[in-house]
């Protein structure tokens, strides 16, 4: 039995992941967009730390929020045109972009619906700093050092990657 | 018994056939005429010889006597095999072999061949040139064409089993096509030789499934397990039995699983399928109308093959098997039938025609047509088979007369260069030996006495008498119009009227020695062969029999001879009105008689209408439009669809996610709704 | 009253289709890049409540999350550039006008 | 490995291969081709002849001078060579195909990349006939058909790009069904062999596989041996290739379609070829007299000969579907013979083509007058094809004609339908409709009037010309006078102590 | 924590210190220096290519492994197929050595070999990962550096439309792929493959399906399986040529290997009643689809991306066979596709480089000009239609065979609608051919010219691998084996 806050909260979170995320895709200004989806992942990390992961809503608002936004918010700034900002819809793009969403809403809410319907959540201890740690430095079942490795590799590759392509020559 | 001889006979024509095909432009026509004809009288002297010692060197393997039904001693001509190896195996006893067989009547036409080749070969020396000597192109050609022809002859006359028979069948159609082909740059001959080609291949069908019926029953193709039995204690000699036939039909045909099709035994299906492949040789109707038109080739070419020889091929095949035919007497008849229709129309046809090559072939079929009647009516009981005799009788006299009246109506033609009798009229007096030799022929065709026409023509009437008196009547009134139309031929020609020279120093003449001695030499053999008897030499079982001359018979026919004659004399002899009056007032019959009765037409609509315009194109459009249609059509749609789904990839990044999703959830969703 | 499996997982699929509608609707590239943040954010999201709601006891979820959310980073930062790029070029980030090569 | 002589079959074309593309001009091609193809004609004869005398002292194996060497080893494929009489024939076949076709080729444009090719496609036939090994059966298959494309496509004339893209493709999608039953045949035959041999003898096709497998295997070869429907490539490609490539393609590549026919679908699947012949024997039936009929309408010669290339052909699937003894010696009979006759046809069309320039017999007429060695040439073509008797059709057909009707009574005896009656007497007809159309011809086409006065300029064969054509006529003649001895080299493969699958069957 | 684990991964390490290898010499050396990188690339690569066939062979090596609890395998079948993306890698780094001296890329050349290598390097985990982080990891090493190679061509807008339309797919693929992994996480419970092979044992709810679907879509993508593949055609023809030719088979290959893995290690159970009917359909509407938007393309780049659309449909048949013997023509088929298409990219390469040329129609007659490369191409086009005696006639056979060899009827038919679409697709490659040697009336848009002698070693040795690969059997036969010696779950571990 869940408290009433919890409720509450998760209400909050849930109506806010929903709501802003519908506004983000159907904002006219990007700019707004831009913001929607900034609140969106903030609901996100609220979510997170709703469910007992506090590092992964830090590191959330910490990469989402605050290096993707910007970067949106820079990219948004570096290409808008005058006059472009608002954008009109096409009705036949509405209407399949509406088929693609609905049907996979209904395929994704079918499949989760007809297999685990009636699962609450089970009592956990939060994991402390150090499992964390040890859980990422570990070269052992469901420790993570080598993709903790390889995922630099890559991060590396896109940077030069990224470089190599906003570089004017 | 040494066999080079009979090696000799069929290997000197191929070797000549050769060397004159293959080198024949290196030699020089007088050369290749003299080579030809000189190799032909050999082959002749070597066949007459075969003949003579056939008939009477009294060899066991050649004859026996036997104790007649009347307990009389009796000669019976034996089969012997000179040679026989196996050519070609199939599966059991099934095997073709190369063979050659003597018995009566391939040795008898062993000499007709032998004897009309070697006049023809003489003959062409003279005729294949113009009047200055030069030589026609392809000299060397002709008698290597010739040569064929006499190997071709000769190897299916003396056939051991059915399906040399058929090789050689074949051989003498092409060699024929050749032959009538031989002035290739004339339209009119090359269609003929084509004509000539087809529809004897087409009876050939025929002929070949005969033949595939009979050996699947019998297992055999060979003469010898059809209508003969072996001689004890002689290795390669049989002789005639009708037993051996009966048992044939009692035990491979009646007692398979299938003795019946289509209510007539199989037997009769086998015999008158075979029957065809005759009457497509020996152009019987409907299959006659080759023969008309194969007159395009030189003339003495028709006189060999077209009157004298291969025309007669037919003939000789019923007789081959003629034992056979007679345990299925519905073949007979059918034989008779058709034999009695064609000599009728063929007498009528000949009645009517300007071309006087044409009139002679007609007259050919129609004679041909007597010898078919003849073996039709044949029956043991009827006179000791006269039918059979009085057959093969009227085959060699015949080829005599005929090739007679081929050569002669060759050297007219040489002389005039017209094949119609409208350009000779009256040239009695211009060349005496062609005019007296041509009368000796029509005489002999006509049924005169003595000469040998009469005689044999008197023998199938006679048979035809013993058979039915409708046949009878049928035959003479045949024999009248042949009389009749024989001295049309001979009045237009050499009488009617004075001949209108128009130049004086190319008046015609008779022709060079190499013609006029055939002609004589023929005529003298037309007017003695009939007193042969024939009985001696040629009977249906092999078993010497004395025929004698049935002169009710005789004197009928002689009576309905002399007056056709006169009443062709009274018409023709002197220029007069009466034929276009005649033809005036029967201006249907005429028409019809002078067009053949449209049977080439009613053949061009079949041909060209039904098989090219109703079946050929047809399947070609069908072919290039539906099969091909299809085909290409698989092409097509593929292109279509490739150029109708180009959409897909618009371009658009948002399409493309917008398939990829919709492919994914439906690749799930289907194979979720499958699964359960 | 229970907050049961679906009450998180639904929202979270829900962002993902806002995700794919955005993707397909919208005309600016930036706007259909913040779609697809919607959709990685929405997959964190599902990570992250399975392990919290199925599987307690481990991490597996939490640190696909966690991965996921950096390559999320690089994902975004590589288009960006990109897409920068294009607008050098092309002076506009009309998804709809970058369709030269097609069919 | 090379002690087998059979090897040498595909080593020479190789060595060839490498000759012409080391030759500087045009005369060591020349010298290098025909050099190549006599050695392969020669090592041919020769085998023959040893065949011959290794039979004649009792040797009774299926196939002799077998060999085997290990190649795909871990799925059993070897590279497997072994020949019997069949095999031998068709050997002798394609070799002298390829020399009389490098005669006929001598003055070809680019004759490098020509000969190149053309050698290209020989080495796939050679090594066709000598393997026993279903795949490397295959590779020479496709080895064989690919160069048509290019060969028609470079040197072709008229249509030449459709008619060679629509063989290739026709022709590929055979090779498509045919690849699928060989797999198929390898899975289910119970051994995991390729070795055709092996499998006839142990193998156990059950009989579910056998009827999915043997149509597809048929169809596959069928194709190329342009059964109905399928024969659509053959007037087209036949029409727009060059004279080499024609005579090969009708001459020989068309009876890989037979052989494999034989030597794949029946002999390894014989219950599926005794229940389902009925199909293909309707089809080959049509065949026969439908591409009989359809010649008989064509104004191109090579159509024509296209056409009769059909019905002959459709003649050696029709008998071979027969299952007697008879009738299939007759269809190698009559294999060996078309591939003859039909190369000599190509090869005469090629040769009064070069000179005149036109293949439609409505603008031609006399030709015998003005080249007459071609012309003669042509009429022995002709008599052999409408089955002159001492020329090779005669004897190929009608063997095949009393084995179909021995079959057919057979049939029809035993109450199992007259369908092989009534078709055998239906492919009796066709000797009619082939005299038709081969007269037709003759009489257009080199009798008559010169129709046209520009080709009495033309000139008569050169000596390569007459080379080329001259053996040819040799061999169809040799065939059609001494054919029991092709028939005695091929009947031993067929005697049922051998063959226990037609044993089993009749 | 065991660290010596990493000395498992020998291959990745030393790919790794060659990139580093490379980078440090496009930073620090000299700018005279620099001119040689892409030499120095090749040949460094050469050595670790060499380096990394010879411990293949040797003895002494251990060749199985098992690394961070198992979430990094190699062994003999996984070395050899790395080995073999290698000698793809080696032969695209020589073709496109021209490339990277031109004038255009004197900035940035040794960076596209940086990138270069991290994707071989993200699909070294692809191939070997047992784990789905890894493996997505890998994935997406494997494609974003993609992205600005194909960026690379910054003259044409070509390039940056389809670095855009490649990132943008890319990701919204991926995105579908994790919620795809998500829904397996849920069932499972763990992202091992071996944990989820077990886990999902009789699974077969909606659930596990729709990930399962998504999964393959996500993998899919890489693989350009229709309906995830249109993406291929617009980034192939807008990519620079060296980097559409890596794309084209080095990521196909190493993907479809991958997949078999995934397909095999985490959903093997489920193949028989799920994914091999999946498959099924993907397969033959990859092949199809591939083979219909093939026959109309006039640009050679984009041809080839429709043909290596329908070859990724036969190399699937290698997955569906779902047998050892499917593996190992999977391999093979790998093998002789990199150099059957490198072969016609080298072709390609070389005439865009000196000419700018890669319109069909500008080919029309090149073999009067330039016969040795008509030539080459012709010999590409008939491997990759499968005619004999060239390689990919072989890879065909045996990829038809191992599938073949599961033996339900079903396969049959799917086998034979891919063998009528080679029909299709030999249509398609005749046409390069035809418009190479037949179409020779009017003179040639090309003229004569000598190529670098790089894309000319580079040919030789794509030319060599055409005539040796497939009747030298001792290639198949060492793959064929070596699996069927480990079975199908032990080859892939």
């Amino acid at each position: 039995m869940d408290s009433v806050g919890s409720i509450i909260m998760y209400v909050i979170i849930a109506l806010s992941i929903v709501i802003f995320s519908v506004l983000a895709v159907t904002a006219r200004k990007i700019l707004r967009a831009a913001t929607y989806l900034l609140f969106t992942l903030f609901a996100t990390a609220a979510l997170y730390f709703q469910l007992d992961y506090p590092f992964l809503g830090a590191v959330q608002i910490a990469v989402y929020a605050g290096g993707i936004v910007v970067l949106f918010v820079f990219a948004i700034l570096l290409t808008s045109n005058p006059g472009d900002n608002s954008e009109k819809l096409e009705s036949k793009k509405r209407v399949t972009g509406l088929i693609a969403a609905i049907a996979m809403l209904l395929a994704g809410g079918y499949a989760l619906c007809t297999r685990c319907c009636d699962l609450i959540m089970p009592q956990m201890d939060s994991a402390t700093m150090k499992t964390v740690g040890e859980t990422l430095m570990g070269t052992g079942y469901q420790q993570y050092l080598l993709p903790f490795e390889a995922v630099s590799v890559l991060l590396l590759a896109c940077i030069i990657g990224g470089i190599v392509i906003a570089r004017k020559r | 018994m040494d066999a080079t001889i009979q090696i000799l006979i069929l290997a000197i024509p191929l070797f000549m056939f050769l060397l004159l095909g293959l080198l024949g432009k290196y030699l020089s026509p007088k050369i290749a005429g003299i080579l030809g004809t000189t190799a032909m009288g050999v082959v002749t002297a070597l066949a007459y010889y075969t003949a003579f010692n056939y008939f009477f060197s009294g060899d066991p393997n050649f004859q026996r006597e036997i104790i007649g039904e009347h307990g009389e001693t009796v000669v019976e001509h034996l089969q012997y095999i000179v040679f026989n190896p196996v050519w070609l195996e199939f599966y059991g006893n099934l095997h073709i072999n190369i063979g050659f067989m003597l018995d009566s009547i391939s040795a008898m036409m062993l000499v007709v061949i032998t004897t009309i080749s070697f006049m023809v070969n003489l003959y062409s020396n003279a005729y294949m040139r113009d009047h200055d000597g030069v030589y026609e192109k392809g000299f060397q050609r002709y008698y290597a064409f010739l040569a064929l022809f006499s190997f071709s002859m000769l190897g299916l006359v003396v056939a051991t089993n059915i399906f040399q028979m058929y090789i050689f069948w074949e051989l003498v159609g092409a060699s024929s096509y050749l032959l009538i082909g031989f002035y290739y740059t004339s339209p009119a001959a090359v269609s003929a030789s084509k004509k000539a080609f087809i529809v004897t291949r087409f009876a050939d069908l025929g002929f070949l499934i005969g033949i595939l019926v009979l050996s699947y029953y019998t297992g055999v193709f060979s003469f010898m397990d059809f209508t003969s039995a072996p001689v004890e204690g002689l290795a390669d000699t049989y002789h005639i039995s009708l037993d051996t036939a009966s048992t044939v039909l009692a035990t491979k045909f009646a007692g398979s699983a299938a003795p019946m099709f289509m209510g007539c035994s199989v037997l009769t299906w086998a015999l008158v399928l075979i029957f065809m492949g005759g009457m497509g040789k020996s152009a019987m109707l409907p299959l006659h109308i080759w023969l008309p038109d194969a007159m395009e080739g030189p003339t003495p070419v028709s006189a060999l093959i077209h009157a004298a020889t291969m025309v007669v091929a037919g003939v000789y095949l019923v007789a081959r098997l003629f034992p056979l035919y007679l345990q299925e007497t519905t073949a007979l008849e059918i034989v008779t039938v058709v034999g009695a229709i064609t000599a009728f129309y063929a007498a009528m046809v000949a009645c009517a025609q300007v071309d006087i090559k044409r009139v002679l072939a007609f007259s050919t079929i129609s004679q041909i047509a007597f010898m078919m009647v003849s073996l039709g009516v044949c029956r043991p009981e009827y006179h000791h088979g006269v039918g059979y005799m009085a057959s093969m009788f009227h085959l060699f006299t015949h080829a005599m007369f005929k090739a007679l009246l081929f050569l002669g109506a060759g050297a007219l033609i040489h002389a005039v260069h017209s094949n119609n009798y409208t350009a000779m009229h009256g040239l009695r007096k211009y060349m005496p030996v062609t005019h007296w030799t041509f009368l000796i022929g029509c005489l002999a065709i006509a049924g005169i006495i003595p000469f040998s026409g009469f005689f044999s023509k008197d023998e199938i009437l006679t048979a035809c008498g013993e058979y039915s008196i409708f046949v009878y009547i049928w035959m003479s009134a045949v024999a009248a119009l042949t009389a009749f139309y024989m001295f049309r031929l001979y009045f237009l020609i050499f009488w009617w009227k004075e001949h209108k020279v128009h130049d004086p120093h190319h008046a015609p003449h008779d022709q060079p020695w190499p013609m006029t001695v055939p002609l004589i030499f023929l005529a003298l053999v037309s007017c003695v062969a009939g007193f042969i008897n024939f009985g001696d030499f040629v009977t249906y079982n092999g078993e010497q029999h004395t025929f004698d001359l049935d002169w009710t018979v005789a004197g009928i026919s002689l009576t309905v001879a002399v007056v056709s004659i006169a009443v062709a004399a009274k018409m023709y002899m002197k220029e007069n009105p009466l034929p276009d009056k005649m033809a005036a007032a029967l201006p249907r019959l005429w028409d019809w008689c002078y067009h053949r009765f449209y049977w080439d037409e009613l053949y061009m609509f079949i041909t060209h209408r039904i098989i090219f315009g109703l079946i050929c194109k047809p399947i070609a459009w069908f072919d290039r439009h539906i099969i091909d249609g299809t085909m290409d059509a698989f092409a097509t749609v593929t292109n279509k669809a490739s150029w109708s789904i180009k959409g897909l990839q618009s371009g658009n990044v948002q399409t493309y996610v917008w398939i990829y999703l919709i492919g994914a959830l439906l690749l799930g969703t289907i194979t979720y709704i499958c699964l359960i | 009253m229970n907050l049961n499996i679906l009450c998180y997982l639904i929202p979270a699929l829900i962002m993902f289709c806002c995700g794919v509608y955005g993707f397909i609707t919208r005309k600016n590239m930036i706007a259909i890049l913040i779609s697809l943040e919607l959709m990685l954010n929405a997959v964190d999201i599902n990570f992250v409540v399975f392990n919290r709601f199925l599987f307690p006891g481990s991490m597996e979820g939490m640190f696909f999350t966690l991965f996921a959310i950096a390559i999320a980073a690089a994902e975004t930062a590589l288009a960006i550039a990109i897409i920068v790029n294009i607008f050098r070029v092309a002076k506009n980030i009309d998804v709809r006008e970058i369709t030269k090569m097609k069919f | 490995m090379f002690d087998n002589i059979l090897i040498y079959f595909v080593l020479i074309p190789l060595i060839m291969l490498a000759g012409v593309a080391l030759s500087q001009n045009i005369k060591q091609i020349r010298a290098v081709a025909v050099t190549g193809s006599l050695a392969l004609t020669a090592l041919s004869v020769y085998l023959l002849v040893d065949y011959l005398a290794l039979r004649a002292a009792g040797e009774t194996a299926p196939m002799l001078y077998t060999g085997s060497w290990q190649w795909f080893a871990p799925l059993n494929i070897n590279l497997a060579v072994g020949v019997d009489g069949i095999s031998i024939a068709m050997l002798i076949l394609s070799s002298i195909i390829l020399l009389t076709g490098s005669f006929a080729s001598w003055t070809i444009a680019q004759p490098k990349a020509f000969f190149l090719w053309l050698i290209l496609l020989s080495t796939g036939v050679f090594g066709f006939f000598i393997t026993i090994d279903l795949f490397a059966m295959f590779m020479f298959y496709e080895v064989a058909l690919i160069p048509m494309y290019l060969l028609i496509g470079v040197w072709g004339s008229g249509k030449k790009n459709y008619s060679a893209m629509k063989l290739t493709l026709m022709l590929m999608g055979g090779s498509a069904f045919l690849m699928l039953s060989l797999i198929g045949i390898y899975y289910n035959s119970g051994l995991f062999s390729w070795n055709i041999v092996e499998i006839a003898q142990d193998g156990n096709i059950s009989h579910s596989w056998q009827m999915f497998l043997f149509p597809m295997a048929f169809v596959g070869f069928g194709v190329l041996g342009a059964m109905f429907p399928f024969h659509t490539w053959s007037p087209d490609g036949h029409a727009s290739a060059p004279t080499a490539v024609s005579m090969l393609h009708a001459g020989v590549l068309m009876k890989l379609g037979g052989y494999g026919c034989f030597r794949v679908a029946i002999y390894l699947m014989p219950q599926a070829a005794n229940e389902l012949a009925w199909i293909f024997l309707i089809l080959t039936g049509i065949s026969v007299v439908y591409g009989a009929f359809s010649a008989c309408v064509q104004t191109d010669l090579k159509y024509i000969n296209a056409y009769s290339s059909v019905s002959h052909c459709g003649l050696v699937l029709f008998a071979i579907l027969m299952l007697n003894t008879t009738a299939m010696t007759g269809a190698i009979m009559q294999m060996l013979s078309h591939g003859l006759m039909t190369a000599l046809f190509f090869a005469l069309i090629g040769m009064i083509y070069g000179r005149t320039h036109t293949r439609d017999v409505r603008e031609m007429g006399g030709l015998m007058k003005i080249m007459p060695y071609l012309a003669v040439c042509y009429v022995i073509a002709g008599m052999a094809s409408l089955g002159l008797p001492g020329l090779s059709g005669f004897v190929a057909e009608m063997t095949i004609f009393i084995g179909s009707f021995e079959q057919g009574m057979i049939d029809f005896l035993h109450g199992h339908g007259s369908l092989r009656l009534v078709f055998t007497i239906i492919a009796c007809c066709s000797i009619v409709i082939t005299a038709v159309y081969i007269l037709r011809v003759v009489g257009k086409l080199l009798l008559g009037p010169v129709q046209d006065d520009h080709h009495r300029q033309l000139t008569d064969a050169t000596w390569w010309e007459r080379t080329a054509t001259a053996t040819l006529i040799i061999c169809v003649a040799a065939i059609g006078c001494f054919p029991n001895f092709f028939e005695s080299l091929i009947k031993f493969t067929f005697s049922p102590d051998i063959f226990k699958v037609l044993g089993m069957i009749q | 924590m065991d660290y010596s684990q990493f000395l498992a991964m020998k291959q990745e390490i030393a790919l790794l210190v060659v990139f580093l290898l490379v980078f440090l010499y496009d930073t620090f050396m000299p700018k005279k220096a620099q001119n040689a990188t892409a030499a120095f690339t090749t040949v460094v690569f050469a050595i670790f290519t060499v380096l990394s066939i010879a411990d293949m062979f040797c003895p002494c090596s251990t060749a199985d492994a098992t690394a961070f609890a198992g979430m990094y395998v190699t062994g003999p079948v996984i070395m050899a197929i790395k080995n073999i993306l290698n000698i793809g890698v080696l032969i695209v780094l020589i073709q496109s050595i021209k490339w990277a001296n031109g004038e255009f890329m004197i900035v940035r050349r040794g960076e596209f070999y940086e990138l270069l290598l991290v994707t071989l390097f993200g699909m070294y985990l692809m191939i070997s990962a047992r784990h789905f982080l890894l493996f997505l990891i890998g994935l997406e090493s494997a494609s974003l550096p993609l992205a600005a190679m194909v960026a690379f061509d910054k003259k044409r807008y070509e390039s940056h439309e389809a670095a855009v339309k490649y990132l943008l797919t890319a990701v919204f693929s991926s995105a579908v792929f994790m919620m795809g992994l998500s829904f397996v996480y849920g069932l499972a419970g763990s992202l091992y493959f071996s944990d989820i092979n077990l886990m999902i044992f009789g699974e077969n709810s909606a659930l596990a399906v729709v990930a399962l679907a998504f999964v393959i879509a996500g993998v899919g993508f890489k693989l350009s399986l229709v309906p995830f593949h249109l993406w291929t055609a617009d980034v192939y023809q807008g990519a620079p040529t060296s980097a559409t030719s890596y794309l084209s088979v080095i990521s196909k290959g190493a993907t479809a290997f991958a997949f078999l893995v995934v397909m095999v290690q985490a959903f093997g159970m489920f193949y028989e009643e799920v994914w091999q009917w999946m498959l099924y359909a993907l397969i033959i509407l990859t092949i199809t689809v591939g083979n219909l938007f093939a026959i109309r393309q006039k640009n050679l780049k984009r041809f080839l991306a429709f043909s290596s659309i329908s070859q990724a449909g036969y190399i699937m048949l290698g997955v569906i066979a779902f047998n050892a013997t499917g593996v190992a023509s999977l391999m093979y088929y790998v093998l002789v596709y990199i150099f059957s298409n490198l072969a016609a990219f080298g072709v390609i390469g070389a005439i865009e480089n000196a000419t700018g040329k890669v319109d069909m129609d500008d080919y029309n007659g090149l073999s009067t000009t330039n016969p040795r490369l008509s030539f080459c191409m012709m010999l590409a086009m008939f491997s990759l239609a499968g005619i004999p005696p060239f390689a990919g006639f072989f890879s065909k056979f045996f990829i038809f065979a191992g599938a073949l060899q599961q033996g339900t009827i079903a396969i049959y038919i799917l086998v034979l609608i891919a063998l009528i679409n080679t029909i299709v697709s030999l249509y398609y490659y005749l046409l390069v051919v035809k418009a190479m040697y037949i179409k020779t009336e009017e003179p040639c848009q090309i003229p004569t010219f000598r190529s670098a002698c790089t894309e000319r070693l580079g040919l030789w040795i794509s030319v060599a691998g055409i005539l040796v690969l497939g009747v030298g059997a001792v290639f198949y036969n060492y793959l064929l084996e070596m699996t069927t010696s480990l079975g199908l779950f032990g080859s892939i571990m």
